[in-house]
């Protein structure tokens, strides 16, 4: 350690999409590491701990060390040449790199997608098709005093997500915190998050749908057959208590983790638990929040969102935005075999994503962005060294809630950003093409002078 | 014979930390070959902390070494494994038109690996 | 024209354009579509007393029926078009409706014209109802205490002629009887026809209006009634001593036509004098069914 | 319009050829028709770039070759009839309205989604979301026919509103999910949570199920629209068992979370039945 | 910024200046309308084309977080409505919502060059500021959401005046707003705090707080004037949509008492009850608007014309919102900000043949053509709550052709028509003259834009030209030249350049000391950093502080993060 020491207050920690903005980092200047960050959590120091600068290629083109401009000129030429390139990642970089990688999309005529699709996408599916009550988590703090944390296990995954947000603090209508709240936990099994809570509520693997369903009868009035308890693990005697705290409470809150989303029922899983807040407003209000993971991954979902008019899985082959899950989302376009390039950007499918999708990413060119090395790198053809963005990198990300907050680096770094990386591989892919690839097929219709009428 | 169990994938704390190092990295590695077993169907399959023991989908097979935990925290029947490159092999690619293909909950196949047979 | 001895007058029957409808009702058993069936096609012999006239056209198989099921083929016809649709709402919902085990299809799926018939009467599900598209066409399901009651929407109406006659006029009272009968059970296996009169046979022939009474629209056919041969402008040849009449009502001009030459060509029988038909001097019905026309096998109708 | 297309060169990345539709073939002849454009992942070509075109002479027009990456194929069709000699991909015969599609193998995921009318039949396999809605649209199919003799996969049928999906093997989960009106038949065996969410509609399985809670189970009877049903159905060559068409089926009525006016019906196995 | 442009020959508009029709040339330079170019410059022959600066949206929902939430939540809707890319310019889709590149585009294909997004909470500032980057052509600002909230309650409960006067600049300037906006003022607060209540006049108790929707409102019109903002307070009055609320308007504008105040798609504010029935109908009472109006210079509005067809009611007044859904159906989206405000959007159809839907569509009109001075009642449609801004065209047509108003009253429920006075109106028709006011030159007045909505020497070069056409809805709907700030976007109806515009704010001066007053409330209710709240410059790239008439703020509050 050296001497050369300084603070920056305020900082934001972009782990995971709680994005706490209270970090108050020591860093070395000399030694380009971070030696505290105070109020972070067990994850966020080890983000802070581990995002040093490390000794690695600026690229690395077929496994051999390259610079930045050569790996542009190889990713660009790849790009431009391909049929269907397939753009993912985005969720763990910046909103200023997230917009530059969907303008390159559409110039491509490609598709791009974000870790969304295998995280909270099924919930915005979900929200497509019923809505959604929802608050900004200042308001959770103000005055929930009831919360349900449903398929989620925040303790470990969203540490602070009680402590800052939802379960402990005070808020303007909660004047003593915990004790002011009621706080019920469903999960398929006993976790780090249980102790939390006042009701934990055992579901039986794969019945959180009719869990749900049978929840949405009670609060509309309808009868449940006593054998809810037979399916699910859970008597109809408890379900009733959960409905009648639920419409007695103030302001009720759900938040909701990937128990549902990964699960069998996907999508409708999440829409039965956002239709069962939206019902409980006809006695009183309640809201539900997806409980996001990565750092910006809610601004990857607004980002393409403003951009094209859908979230994720995005295609532009047809010279305009067309959105469908299954069709354009990356696991699917992957596992059929459909890509001919990918350009993958702060994510590592090839350690998460299902078998047939990572034989796929094997078989064509894949350009990589990634502060680390990674499995997915490693099979890269043009794999490019870039700063971490919160640590040495500014720019806008947007926390779990749609809040979106400005970052304070620590200390730079060497190694360019993600946006400037991505807008030197646009900017040649545009001298290549001449400009935006001019659209492959023509409109469903013209667009209507009065789209109204 | 291998016995059927309900195989539920998920995220740790120490998953999170172990990645931010590096995935790369043993602990990482770690992390996400363990995977998470009921004492009992441990007892009954005759595995102890750190045997291994085979999981099977459809999709593909991955060895991992098992870690009891007490039946109210983990009922009988249900497996937790890390996210990471041996839960992949595991998953099935067909994401019924939702972009997100099942990693909980899956019907896996559930094998004791014999010691010897080990690396 | 003599057809085995009998004369077959040189004259026509006159009839009339009205509107029919063609309802298949089918049940568990050919009884309970029958029971349906003459339930449905009760009290509607004329529309001068009953405002529809209906009859059973056929018995039909299973494999003719749309649900498989042993089924009565009905035709009900009306003056109007603006009638029908009242007449039909009215007894399928009182008779089909209330009856075991039975549905009620439309037998004229091609027609145009359509008549809301399960439409009105879904409202007899009070709400508890449901539509069912099979194939084109649109079915209501009424809960009833059996079950569930199944019928089609909408029912096809066509112009359908109505009055087509024959009158048997024999030597005595049997004769005219057997006659009838065997013409009737002839036409019975004909399509497109119904004879709505009890039996399908029709003692009382009227004529237009009254020689007495002036509210009276049709009274009795004294021209022909034998006991009044003395005292009226009779129209009975000698030795004729009691005369029936068969009506038939169908789907259209050739179907009267062939029912009237089987049903004719059957009631030439022994003491059967000869055969003639009603007409009111072919200025009221635009229909003329020419008798030896039919029996010459040519065009009937001019 | 009698045309006969051979699929000569396999399209490595998507190919979407709504091209392929009786109406935009009319009246070309071969060559005017391999000029047509397709797009082909962000680029256009011509049809004849993956197909050789020659004459047909019944009226129809014909596929032939593993069509599995070609999208679209009847895409909005309004009438003729295509049959497919092979496989077909994703889309086959979306937002149609008329007409009829025959594949002789396999289709992909989306069969029919938001059809309108005519009729689609599909002697293999479909994927998921047969006669869907698409994402964020609340009604799915509102006219016509789908047929598919193999399994499919989920949400058949979400968000139909009118007409008629049989299925001759297994559907999926959420066969039915969101169904407003409709009839969906499925010969074989139903996946999870059948008809959640159904307003109203019919969903019938010649296999026991398990239902969700907010269904309840109401008779057991021989409902007579399901005999015309399925008569209608063994015409059109499903595989209709007689004891099917007599069978007396359960009752169940739901959803009781929406409206509650639907059904799912499941023929009574039951000793006697 | 172009080069020397002189377009000669065409009939110019420009009521700013008293132009009515004139043909004359307009000269551009450097962005600017200027005296003269020299004879070498570009020529644009606009022989028979009108030109007309370009059009100014005073009130619409383009950009921030409710909108991308309504965008999200509506793919059906942009599958059939693309915005194909060119070489030059992005692709998008579009719907009642459109993505922001289809959103600039599409206004300029319109004639329009500036457009004010009509709701924010100041927490969505900074999204709102991402999104106007990525909206192109068209120069834009936001108006932020302050009348629910509640720290500014708390200053005024406690009579604090002058630091409620000295927050409500901080806030304006730090989140980089156009203007103060009140929306349903109090509703929010018993929303969110009381079971889903909602205000039902203004003299209600606003959930725990000691105040009422009155003084809520009152201090705001009189903190606004003090502060010289070249825009008043935007009012979204109590009760909207609601059958009578034409009484909680007309006091509601009372209390301005000649202060400046502009009242927001007051269509929606103008239904009255039938007398004697506690539940009855709306019927229209845009008489008494229209003359209340009419007879007060200190207030000026938007009408908020309804539309028929498909729209999106996107909305801060969350307890509309739940009300349409329970109307309407359907999908239904929710969103509290933390302190500051609610949200509501509902996807809705306007059908001609449901009486409440013709009855608003008619008083949209009767407003229109009750007004005396259209430079105080100006062209909206709440886009997307009225309808979206692609049916502007179709709404002039309906000002400006007596003949095709008549025929499309035919067409609607007669019943609600009988409830207006739409039927007596039919000698009202708007001249191009009258267009150009209520569409352009109007709102930049309203707003305080000195150098738009007219083509005097100095004003900003936006400008449009549209070939003339009997059917005014066709010759709106495209015009054949649009230019911004002097660079010819669009020429022969097609892109023939990319262009970025402006983000237009205010920044009052106020006393530093007030953030000491604001950041303890920080700590304790709100769930970011005081020091992270503020959005720095770097988020206007291209931009304008347009002055008030009090001293402007020295700089960037010492908050700001500044990378």
């Amino acid at each position: 350690m050296s001497d050369n020491l300084k603070v920056v207050e305020n900082a934001t920690c972009t782990f995971c999409g709680c994005v706490c903005d209270d970090m108050n980092l020591t860093v070395d200047v000399d030694e380009h590491r971070i030696t505290k960050a105070e109020n972070a959590c067990i994850l966020g120091k080890a983000w802070f701990r581990e995002h040093g600068i490390e000794q690695r290629p600026f690229a690395l083109i077929d496994g051999h060390e390259a610079t930045t401009e050569a790996g542009v000129e190889e990713a660009a030429q790849i790009l431009a040449r391909a049929r269907f390139p397939m753009i993912y990642g985005l969720s763990d970089t910046t909103c200023e790199a997230q917009r530059v990688a969907v303008g390159l999309a559409d110039m491509l005529g490609g598709t791009i997608d974000t870790t969304t699709s295998v995280c909270h996408g099924p919930s915005g599916i979900a929200f497509q098709g019923v809505g959604e009550s929802t608050a900004s988590l200042g308001e959770l703090k103000n005055r929930a005093d009831m919360i349900v944390f449903w398929g989620g296990n925040p303790a470990e995954a969203h540490p602070r997500l009680f402590s800052r947000y939802a379960v402990t603090p005070k808020g303007m209508y909660i004047p003593n915190g915990r004790k002011d709240r009621t706080i019920v936990l469903v999960d398929v099994r006993r976790t780090a998050s249980t102790p939390a809570a006042d009701i934990f509520v055992q579901v039986k693997p794969r019945s959180d749908f009719e869990v749900l369903w049978a929840l949405r009868a009670l609060v509309k009035g309808r009868k449940v057959d006593p054998s809810i308890e037979r399916r699910t693990g859970v008597s109809l005697a408890v379900l009733e208590d959960l409905v009648a705290r639920m419409k007695r409470c103030n302001y009720g809150a759900f938040l909701f983790g990937m128990g549902l989303t990964m699960n069998r029922g996907r999508h409708f899983n999440s829409a039965a638990l956002l239709a069962l807040a939206t019902d409980l407003n006809q006695f009183t209000h309640w809201v539900a929040k997806p409980v996001r993971g990565h750092g910006n991954v809610t601004g990857a979902d607004n980002v393409v969102s403003w951009q094209t008019g859908f979230p994720f899985g995005v295609n532009f082959s047809r010279g305009y935005p067309r959105f469908n899950p299954g069709e354009f989302t990356t696991v699917d376009v992957l596992a059929r075999g459909d890509a001919d390039a990918a350009l993958i950007i702060a994510s590592d499918p090839a350690s998460n994503f299902p078998k047939p999708a990572i034989e796929h990413l094997k078989r064509i060119p894949v350009i990589v962005l990634d502060p680390k090395a990674t499995l997915t790198s490693r099979l890269a053809r043009v794999a490019f060294t870039t700063a971490t963005y919160g640590i040495n990198v500014t720019g806008t990300v947007y926390r779990m809630d749609d809040v979106a907050l400005t970052l304070r680096p620590a200390f730079p770094s060497p190694y360019p950003s993600d946006e400037q990386v991505l807008t030197a591989i646009r900017d040649r892919v545009r001298v290549l093409l001449g400009g935006n690839r001019l659209p492959a097929g023509a409109a469903p219709i013209a667009p209507a002078v009065a789209a109204a009428s | 014979m291998p016995e059927m169990m309900t195989l539920i994938g998920g995220r740790t704390s120490k998953q999170g930390t172990s990645l931010t190092h590096g995935k790369l990295d043993g602990e990482y590695l770690e992390v996400t070959s363990t995977v998470e077993m009921n004492v009992e169907d441990m007892a009954r399959l005759g595995l102890k902390n750190g045997s291994r023991v085979k999981l099977r989908t459809p999709e593909g097979e991955a060895v991992l070494k098992c870690k009891g935990r007490e039946t109210k925290d983990l009922p009988r029947g249900i497996l937790f494994l890390a996210y990471g490159p041996l839960s992949s092999q595991l998953m099935a690619g067909d994401t019924a038109g939702t972009g997100m293909p099942i990693s909980k909950n899956l019907d896996v196949e559930v094998e004791p690996v014999p010691d010897q047979a080990g690396p | 024209m003599i057809v085995r001895g009998v004369l077959i007058e040189d004259t026509f029957a006159e009839a009339f354009t009205m509107r029919v409808a063609r309802l298949i009702i089918t049940g568990r058993t050919p009884r309970w579509a029958r029971e349906a069936a003459l339930k449905l096609t009760g009290f509607a012999t004329s529309v001068i007393g009953c405002k529809c006239e209906a009859g059973i056209e056929r018995e039909l198989a299973e494999r003719d029926t749309p649900d498989g099921r042993p089924g009565v083929s009905v035709l009900l016809l009306t003056m109007d078009k603006e009638s029908l649709p009242q007449r039909l709402i009215e007894r399928v919902g009182q008779t089909v409706l209330t009856c075991p085990t039975t549905a009620c299809f439309d037998g004229l799926p091609q027609a145009p014209d359509r008549l809301p018939v399960g439409k009105a009467l879904r409202a007899f599900g009070d709400g508890f109802q449901a539509s069912k598209v099979v194939g084109e066409r649109r079915y209501w399901r009424l809960p009833v205490m059996e079950g569930e009651f199944l019928v089609e929407e909408t029912f096809g109406m066509q112009k359908g002629v109505g009055g087509g006659n024959f009158l048997i006029l024999a030597e005595d009272a049997d004769a005219a009887l057997e006659a009838a009968e065997a013409a009737v059970a002839t036409i019975a296996d004909q399509p497109g026809v119904i004879l709505p009169f009890p039996g399908g046979v029709v003692r009382s022939g009227s004529k237009v209006g009254s020689k007495r009474y002036k509210r009276m629209i049709a009274t009795t056919n004294d021209a022909y009634s034998p006991t009044l041969r003395a005292v009226t402008e009779s129209q009975l040849p000698d030795g004729v001593n009691s005369v029936l009449e068969i009506v038939l009502d169908g789907v259209d001009g050739p179907a009267i036509e062939s029912a009237m030459r089987v049903g004719i060509d059957a009631a030439c029988r022994p003491g059967v004098k000869a055969i003639t038909a009603g007409n009111y001097g072919g200025k009221l019905g635009p229909h003329h069914f020419h008798l030896r026309r039919i029996m010459n096998g040519g065009p009937a109708t001019a | 319009m009698s045309l006969a297309l051979t699929l000569h060169t396999v399209p490595t990345v998507p190919l979407e050829a709504e091209v392929l539709s009786p109406a935009r073939l009319a009246g070309l002849s071969a060559p005017e028709a391999a000029k047509l454009t397709v797009v082909y992942g962000n680029q256009r070509a011509d049809l004849g770039d993956f197909f050789k075109v020659g004459k047909g002479a019944d009226g129809e027009l014909h596929l032939t070759g593993d069509l599995a990456r070609v999208k679209r194929v009847g895409m909005g069709m309004a009438e003729g009839r295509i049959v497919v000699h092979g496989s077909a991909g994703m889309h086959l015969g979306t937002g149609m309205t008329g007409g009829e599609i025959v594949v002789e193998g396999d289709a992909g995921d989306w069969v029919g989604s938001e059809m309108t009318g005519g009729r689609i039949t599909v002697k293999g396999n479909a994927g998921h979301m047969v006669g869907s809605a698409t994402r964020g649209s609340a009604v799915g199919v509102r006219g016509g026919e789908i047929l598919i003799f193999g399994n499919v996969g989920n949400e058949a049928g979400s968000g139909m509103r009118r007409g008629l999906i049989a299925i001759g093997g297994d559907s999926g989960d959420f066969a039915g999910v969101n169904m407003l009106a409709g009839t969906i038949v499925v010969l074989g065996r139903l996946g999870w949570r059948t008809g959640a969410g159904m307003a109203r509609g019919s969903i019938i399985s010649m296999h026991p199920a398990e239902l969700l809670p907010t269904f309840a189970y109401a008779c057991t009877y021989s409902p007579l629209f399901l005999r015309l049903c399925l008569l209608h159905l063994g015409r059109l060559g499903l595989p209709v068992a007689r004891s099917q068409v007599e069978g007396r089926y359960q009752r169940w009525c739901g959803d009781a979370v929406e409206l509650n006016r639907g059904e799912v019906l499941l023929l009574d196995s039951a000793p006697g039945a | 910024m172009g080069s020397p442009l002189r377009i000669v020959n065409g009939r110019v508009y420009d009521p700013a200046n008293g132009v009515n029709g004139v043909v004359r040339d307009v000269c551009v330079r450097d962005g600017k309308i200027v005296d003269d170019v020299p004879p070498d410059a570009k020529r644009i022959d606009a022989t028979g084309l009108v030109v007309m600066p370009g059009g100014v949206d005073i009130h619409c929902h383009i950009a921030g977080p409710k909108v991308n939430l309504a965008r999200k939540v509506q793919p059906e809707t942009h599958r059939d409505d693309v915005q194909l890319r060119t070489r030059v310019t992005r692709s998008g889709t579009g719907g009642t919502v459109p993505s922001t590149f289809a959103t600039g585009y599409r206004y300029a294909t319109l004639g329009y060059t500036t457009a004010m997004e009509a709701a924010v909470p100041p927490l969505g500032a900074r999204h709102t500021l991402e999104e106007f980057h990525d909206t192109p052509v068209i120069d834009k600002g936001f108006f932020v959401l302050v009348g629910n909230n509640l720290l500014l309650y708390r200053l005024l409960q406690e009579g604090r005046l002058e630091e409620f006067r000295h927050a409500l600049a901080w806030w304006l300037t730090v989140t980089k707003a156009y203007a103060p906006k009140l929306v349903n003022p109090g509703g929010d607060e018993m929303w969110k705090g009381q079971r889903n209540a909602n205000i039902t006049a203004l003299d209600d108790k606003i959930g725990a707080f000691d105040l009422t929707p009155r003084r809520v409102i009152a201090a705001f019109i009189e903190a606004a004037n003090a502060l010289g903002l070249p825009h008043p307070v935007h009012i979204h009055c109590n009760n909207l949509g609601h059958t009578g609320n034409v009484e909680t308007t007309l006091e509601t504008m009372r209390l301005a008492e000649g202060r400046r105040a502009h009242m927001a798609h007051i269509q929606f504010h103008s239904y009255g009850a039938v007398a004697g029935k506690s539940r009855s109908n709306p019927t229209s009472r845009a008489r008494d608007i229209a003359e209340y109006v009419n007879t007060h210079p200190n207030i000026s509005a938007d009408v908020g014309a309804v539309m028929f067809g498909h729209s999106t009611s996107m909305t801060a007044d969350a307890p509309l919102a739940y009300m349409l859904y329970r109307i309407a159906g359907g999908k239904w989206v929710n969103a509290d900000t933390e302190n500051e405000s609610g949200c509501g959007i509902v996807p809705f159809t306007y059908q001609d043949q449901v009486y409440t839907n013709a009855l608003q569509w008619a008083i949209g009109l009767e407003l229109f053509l009750l007004s005396e001075d259209p430079w105080r009642m100006v062209f909206s449609t709440d886009h997307p709550n009225g309808g979206s801004f692609m049916t502007y065209p179709r709404l002039i047509r309906l000002l400006m052709d007596s003949e095709f108003r008549k025929q499309q009253m035919a067409q609607v429920n007669q019943k609600a028509l009988d409830h207006t006075s739409l039927r007596d109106l039919q000698g009202r028709e708007y001249s191009l003259y009258e267009i150009a006011i209520i569409t352009r030159a109007g709102p930049a007045r309203l707003l305080g834009l000195t150098a738009k909505g007219h083509l005097g020497v100095g004003a900003d070069a936006d400008i449009t030209l549209y070939e003339e056409d009997d059917d005014k809805e066709k010759m709106f709907a495209a015009p054949r030249y649009v230019i911004k700030d002097g660079e010819l976007i669009v020429e022969d109806h097609e892109f023939r350049d990319d262009h970025g515009g402006r983000v237009l704010h205010v920044a009052p001066a106020y006393d530093a000391k007030i953030e000491q007053v604001i950041e303890p409330f920080f700590e304790d209710y709100y769930t970011i950093r005081f020091a992270n709240y503020a959005v720095d410059d770097r988020y206007l790239s291209h931009h304008q502080v347009i002055p008030t008439a009090a001293p402007a703020a020295a700089a960037t509050p010492a908050g700001a993060a500044r990378p």
